[in-house]
């Protein structure tokens, strides 16, 4: 419990202070009243009451109205207090923190994603709280404030670091096995820090081609990680060798620009194995002959140039994301299967009541990323939320990161 | 044992008193039914819940011979009702200021 | 040897207070359909037009008709006309079967539109539509739980009558299975209105 | 004479069946107290020993002895078993039904076959919770608290466990509606409203509770049930629920509760500090109203454990309002015992020490509730170990020892044998010390903001959970050296007559232990206060 100098917890001492010295003062009163008597009246000095007084009506008004008049001022310095606590300043910045089990994600004003509180120093701050799951509270005894984060609504703490540090967060409202783990930090940095800290990095532009598909609705169709849909899966497409039916016959063609290409002019031409005639044409009005190469180059490039650069981006994520709540990268295994050496690992795991024993590929961990209580890990139970917040290239990214580990 | 000795038995309530609640309760219910068919917005709520009431007080006064009970029982009714419009008034402070 | 002795007062005031605990019990009930109605008031009317109102009227007449039996019943025992507390105690459980055999028609129509607690339909409907049937359901089921066991404890009652067990002298039990009765009444009186009715 | 056999065994000889059906089928009230009595207290032994674990468990910081699951389950259970099968049912149910009949002058309660169900209930309740602790996909985890969505999520034997309390609470319905009626209708002549000793005013405001706020447990746990089998989302933010009404109707039953647990704690305070000061009752009147007082007031404070759930800030203020004024009873009762002692003749009987430290924990623990009354400082306390000081001061240290004052009190007249004075005065100290110990540390590490239901803590809140759980040892050892010094005391402890207090309620003109009609042919006609102890001669054992 350091820094006390800031002004939620001081409001939250003042009360506490005034209450618990009343307390002691009545208490301490209480007690010496009684053991006084208890010594002075002993039987063995008075075998006899000297007294039969069976009550007073004076007496009794006074400790009534005077009880009456102590809690009345206690209770009035607790609410004009609290509301120290409600009213934000109005220079306050916002951050929305998002409790999940068992994590913490804090969201900032530009868009970018921590797993610890980063504010400045000096600064108030109004933390917006929303839960993914079930009811968890934010506590930072260090400024004495706490609130639920309530499923279904948004409810709100702030506070002021006068100092910088780092100062503990800690899940309040019971939330299960990780509850105790539901830890993180509030760092306080000094306003210079914070300035470098906060620079907007340019964000990394999305890929043209993306952009397209996007537009187009092709992603109603075909899924972008692999995962089947009404149309073929438009993940690692480069290279692979593709069953099409073209007028009736069945060929095997390998997949290059040109057939992506036709296959987006005249989509019926060759049907993919298993599928069904049914996509839409896209002429030049629709898709430039411009765009259509940038979304060729984005789907035959996807393989390739994604994997560079995912490795640390996938590390950042299941930081930022809160995996690591639950999975540790070091073996050890507390709520949930650690990451350590999950490449290739042989699991048993119970897929709806059989045990099955798998290696742990892509696919596997695409899976139980996106349905994650499909199969469950023998020895451990089903709670993990599914991370269907994330994108399918952070799936990919954290997908590939792990493979490696 | 004090209070009982002399038991007091209660007089049978003639049937048509019954029977005439018993019309009374109808004509309410239609009542409700047609109310409930005219627009009158957030009213009607509070008009339904008036015309159960009513219903409500006679089955308990009549029907359940209240009226034929000593204090006691009426105090507790009052009792327990008091308490329930706490629960409700009470719970009605965080719902209707959130 | 533990020493029973006869205190009707006493016994019937045991059961109001039992009656208390059930009024409580269902009040839980009906402060979440207060709030649940202060918060989406157009979804509960929309959802209440869905229940079908005659079924509701029907019951309604029923249940008063069996309350004023079984009081009558009483009436009748005082005066020490047994055939006569016999058969509108029988009347009374008839219109208990009565209106179960229409709840279950009620029910299994709305369950028939893939209206009852967490199906996919109701979902669909929105928020305030699946909390109103939701509480209706569950109101209604307990409410349907009363009516069977106040009509088995008329019969059950109805027999010692028959056996002379229960007399014009000592009939409390009778009493208090009545009395029973009429918070089962009582309970539909509130539900029939906030449920039905809500335009 | 330790070793000699008691000559008159009074109820437990006399029954109309011979042995054990003698007990399961009997209606009589003093049986079924025993029974009650019997159960109770194995209830409270487990529930301890699982107290023990979870201490032993935060020792020190990370795993100890246990893994977070084991552990939630194990507050879980502790928690239930405290609540629902230890403190609500413990001074009312067991020594309600023993002394309660006696004390107006009445031979059995209104309805003896309801009374025998309750017990049935309560076994039934017991068992099912025992049972969901190793039954169905492992023991329920959601804390005795059963808050949605967790608990309805969760996919532990919750369903099992809320069902056992609903039979817990309607054993305890029962037991009200029994007292109620009882009270009102079988006072024996004379016994007039100022005559009835403050623990039947006590048992009397606590049955209203027990009637009128039991049944709201009912209905929540039966919708957590139905929640659980038809997943129909009534307290589902997404699908138009409020997961903090659900907060609301579980503490508009579970507040008033705590006054369920506490209030006849109070009454046998306000028994055996009469008796044992040889004075008059200080206030009667004062102190028969605000036992009602409290029931009543105590029924409009519930949300005062909600500050921080998100509820409104009008509710707030309201509530923190609220709980204030239900101080100023307890303020009332507190004052009037101390100034009994005044000019009385003090005995310091293990009772009477009993009785003492009861004020002195209570104080503690309500003081502390005036902490979490006011609204800033419970945002910082709330959820904390400050709060789970909180209330093993009040239910622990306060109905706890009232629990323990009365089975020093009253165990001699159900037995006809008193039990070592020296030893039960050691296990008073033991256990007086340990409590202390255990629940300070943990109060002051609440404050430091050590979170509860924590498995595992940050480093900083080490030392005082050290200290917390040594006194939990201490503490453990008196328990058990009081146990066997009962235990011991019942079965060849010194033959004691009618009256070896010198007490003057009616149970203590009766043979210890009572007969089976509790008086002779002759209804007791009364003629005097429960505290006129003039003439009244403790006679020797
Ligand atoms: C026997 C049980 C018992 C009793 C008697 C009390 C008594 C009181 N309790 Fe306690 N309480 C619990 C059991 C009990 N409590 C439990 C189990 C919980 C936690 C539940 C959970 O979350 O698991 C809890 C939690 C709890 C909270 C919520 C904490 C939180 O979770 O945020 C609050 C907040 O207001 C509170 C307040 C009070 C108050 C004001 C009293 C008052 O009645 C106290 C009155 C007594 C005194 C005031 C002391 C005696 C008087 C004097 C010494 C004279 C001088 C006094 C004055 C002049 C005022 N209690
Ligand atoms: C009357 C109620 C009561 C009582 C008496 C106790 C008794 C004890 N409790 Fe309990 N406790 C609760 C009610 C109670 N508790 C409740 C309601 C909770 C909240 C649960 C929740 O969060 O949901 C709780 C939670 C709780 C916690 C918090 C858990 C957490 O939040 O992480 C802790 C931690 O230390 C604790 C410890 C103890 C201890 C050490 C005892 C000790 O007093 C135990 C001492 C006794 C013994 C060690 C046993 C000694 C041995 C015997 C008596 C056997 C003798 C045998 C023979 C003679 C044959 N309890
Ligand atoms: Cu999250 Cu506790
Ligand atoms: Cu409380």
């Amino acid at each position: 419990m350091n820094q006390l100098n800031n002004p939620t917890a001081q409001a939250v001492d003042n009360t506490l202070i005034y209450i618990f010295g009343f307390s002691l003062l009545l208490l301490l009163g209480i007690t010496l009243v009684t053991i006084y008597f208890v010594i002075k009246y002993r039987r063995s000095k008075y075998p006899e009451p000297t007294s039969d007084a069976h009550g007073s009506w004076i007496l009794e008004t006074v400790w009534t109205v005077l009880p009456i008049i102590i809690v009345m001022t206690m209770f009035w310095y607790g609410w004009t207090n609290y509301i120290g606590l409600t009213h934000v300043p109005d220079n306050a910045m916002e951050v929305k923190a998002t409790a999940r089990m068992w994590s913490w994600q804090f969201e900032y004003p530009d868009g970018r994603k921590t797993d610890k509180l980063y504010v400045p120093v000096d600064k108030p701050v109004k933390v917006l709280l929303h839960s993914a799951d079930v009811i968890h509270s934010f506590f930072a005894p260090a400024f004495r404030i706490k609130k639920d984060c309530v499923p279904g609504m948004e409810t709100y703490v702030w506070f002021k670091a006068t100092e910088p540090g780092s100062y503990d967060v800690q899940c309040a409202e019971y939330c299960g096995v990780g509850h105790a783990a539901m830890l993180t930090t509030i760092e306080a940095l000094p306003a210079a820090e914070y300035a470098a800290w906060a620079k907007p990095q340019q964000p990394d532009k999305e890929p043209r081609g993306l952009t397209v598909l996007n537009e187009q609705g092709c992603i109603g169709c075909h899924s972008l990680d692999g995962s089947s849909g009404v149309g073929p899966s438009l993940y690692q497409l480069a290279g692979e060798e593709q069953d099409v039916e073209r007028d009736g016959k069945k060929i095997e063609i390998k997949i290059d620009a040109d057939y992506l290409k036709r296959s987006i002019r005249e989509p019926n031409a060759e049907i993919v194995e298993g599928f069904q005639p049914m996509m839409p044409a896209y002429d030049q009005n629709t898709i430039s002959d411009a765009d259509l190469q940038a979304v060729v180059d984005y789907l035959l490039g996807k393989s390739t140039s994604a994997a560079q650069e995912t490795n640390h981006e996938g590390a950042e994520l299941i930081k930022e994301n809160g995996c690591l709540g639950c999975h540790s990268t070091d073996g050890s295994e507390s709520i949930a299967p650690t990451f350590k050496g999950l490449g290739g690992r042989q699991v048993t795991v119970e897929r709806d009541g059989k045990e099955i024993t798998i290696t742990v590929d892509a696919d596997y961990l695409r899976r139980s990323l996106l349905k994650p209580n499909a199969d469950i890990v023998k020895g451990f139970s089903p709670m993990m939320p599914a991370a269907d917040n994330l994108s399918p290239e952070e799936i990919d990214a954290i997908v590939n990161y792990l493979l490696k580990q | 044992m004090s209070a009982h000795e002399h038991e007091h038995k209660h007089e049978p309530v003639p049937n048509r008193t019954f029977i005439l609640v018993w019309v009374a309760l109808l004509a309410l219910t239609l009542a409700t039914v047609a109310i409930s068919r005219i627009h009158l917005g957030a009213l009607h709520v509070w008009a339904a819940l008036f015309i159960a009431s009513i219903k409500s007080s006679l089955v308990i006064f009549i029907f359940m011979h209240l009226k034929q009970e000593t204090r006691l029982f009426k105090i507790g009714l009052l009792v327990m009702l008091v308490i329930l419009a706490i629960f409700v008034g009470l719970t009605f402070t965080d719902i209707l200021y959130r | 040897m533990s020493i029973e002795h006869r205190d009707d007062t006493g016994a019937r005031f045991g059961m109001w207070l039992f009656l208390y605990t059930e009024v409580i019990l269902f009040s839980g009930l009906f402060i979440l359909y207060a709030v649940s109605l202060a918060k989406f008031p157009v979804q509960f009317a929309e959802a209440s037009h869905k229940l079908n109102i005659y079924f509701g009227t029907v019951n309604t007449l029923v249940l008063l008709t069996s309350s004023l039996t079984i009081a009558l019943a009483i009436t009748a025992i005082q005066r020490n006309q047994i055939k006569r507390t016999l058969l509108l105690s029988a009347i009374t459980i008839a219109l208990a079967i009565v209106f179960l055999i229409n709840k279950y028609f009620e029910w299994s129509a709305e369950i028939g539109h893939g209206i009852y607690p967490g199906s996919e339909h109701l979902a669909e409907m929105g928020p305030g539509v699946t909390t109103f049937f939701n509480l209706y359901y569950f109101t209604a089921g307990l409410h349907g739980l009363h009516v069977l066991i106040g009509g088995t404890l008329i019969g059950v009652v109805s027999v010692l009558v028959a056996k002379g067990k229960v007399t014009a002298e000592r009939y409390t039990l009778l009493e208090n299975s009545a009395l029973y009765w009429h918070l089962v009444d009582l309970v539909w009186i509130f539900l029939f209105p906030l449920y039905y009715l809500i335009l | 004479m330790t070793q000699s056999t008691l000559t008159y065994t009074g109820f437990y000889s006399e029954s109309p069946r011979p042995g054990i059906l003698g007990w399961l089928l009997s209606t009589d009230h003093k049986r079924i107290g025993i029974m009650y009595l019997c159960c109770i207290t194995t209830m409270f032994i487990v529930g301890a020993c699982l107290g023990i674990a979870i201490r032993l468990e935060l020792i020190a910081p990370g795993p100890t002895i246990m893994g977070p699951q084991t552990y939630n389950a194990t507050f879980t259970v502790h928690g239930i078993i405290m609540i629902f099968m230890f403190i609500i049912p413990s001074v009312p149910a067991a020594f309600g039904n023993l002394v309660l009949p006696i004390q107006i002058g009445a031979r059995d309660v209104s309805f003896p076959k309801v009374n025998l169900i309750s017990w049935y209930c309560y076994v039934i309740g017991a068992v099912l919770a025992l049972f969901s602790i190793f039954s169905g996909s492992g023991a329920p985890d959601t804390g005795w608290t059963f808050y949605v969505p967790f608990s309805t999520h969760t996919n532990t034997n919750v369903s099992l466990a809320a069902f056992a309390a609903f039979m817990l609470g309607f054993s305890s319905i029962l037991t009200g509606i029994n007292f109620v009626t009882t009270i009102h209708r079988l006072r024996a002549k004379g016994m007039t409203w100022g005559r009835l000793p403050m623990f039947v005013w006590t048992l009397y405001a606590t049955a209203w509770i027990q009637v009128l706020a039991t049944p709201m447990l009912g209905i929540t746990l039966v919708l957590v049930i139905l929640e659980r089998t038809f997943g129909a989302g009534l307290f589902d933010a997404a699908r138009g629920g409020d997961p903090i009404m659900f907060q609301h109707l579980f503490w508009i039953y579970s507040h008033p509760a705590v006054y369920i647990m506490i209030l006849p704690g109070m009454g046998v305070i306000s028994e055996v500090i009469p008796v044992f000061a040889r004075k008059p009752l200080f206030g009667y009147w004062a102190m028969a109203f605000s036992s009602l007082a409290i029931a009543f007031a105590g029924s409009l404070v519930w949300a005062h454990h909600m500050y921080a759930s998100g509820m409104s800030d009008f509710a707030i203020l309201v509530f923190s309002f609220l709980t204030f004024i239900v101080a100023i009873p307890s303020a009332i009762k507190v004052f009037n015992w101390v100034s009994t002692l005044y000019k009385g003749s003090i005995e310091l009987a293990p009772p009477m020490l009993y009785a003492l430290s009861f004020i002195f924990n209570f104080s503690i623990g309500g003081l502390g509730g005036l902490a979490l009354g006011a609204a800033a400082s419970d945002i910082h306390l709330t959820d904390t170990t400050f709060v789970v000081g909180h209330f093993h001061y009040t239910m622990f240290g306060g109905l706890g020892f009232a629990f323990f004052a009365a089975l020093h009190y009253w165990l001699p007249k159900f037995t006809g044998r008193m039990y070592n004075h020296k030893i039960a005065v050691i296990a008073w100290a033991l256990l007086f010390v340990g409590f202390n110990v255990t629940y300070m540390a943990m109060q002051a590490v609440g404050i430091q903001g050590m979170p509860r239901r924590y498995y595992d803590y940050l480093p900083e809140f080490f030392p005082l959970n050290l200290v917390a759980t040594i006194g939990s040892w201490v503490l453990a050892i008196g328990l058990i050296m009081m146990f066997v010094n009962l235990w011991q005391g019942m079965r060849k402890g010194k033959i004691i007559g009618k009256n070896p207090w010198g007490a003057a309620t009616l149970e203590w003109t009766v043979p210890s232990p009572p007969p089976m009609d509790n008086f002779g042919p002759e209804d007791p006609v009364v003629t005097r206060g429960p505290y006129e102890f003039k003439g009244v001669v403790a006679d020797e054992y």
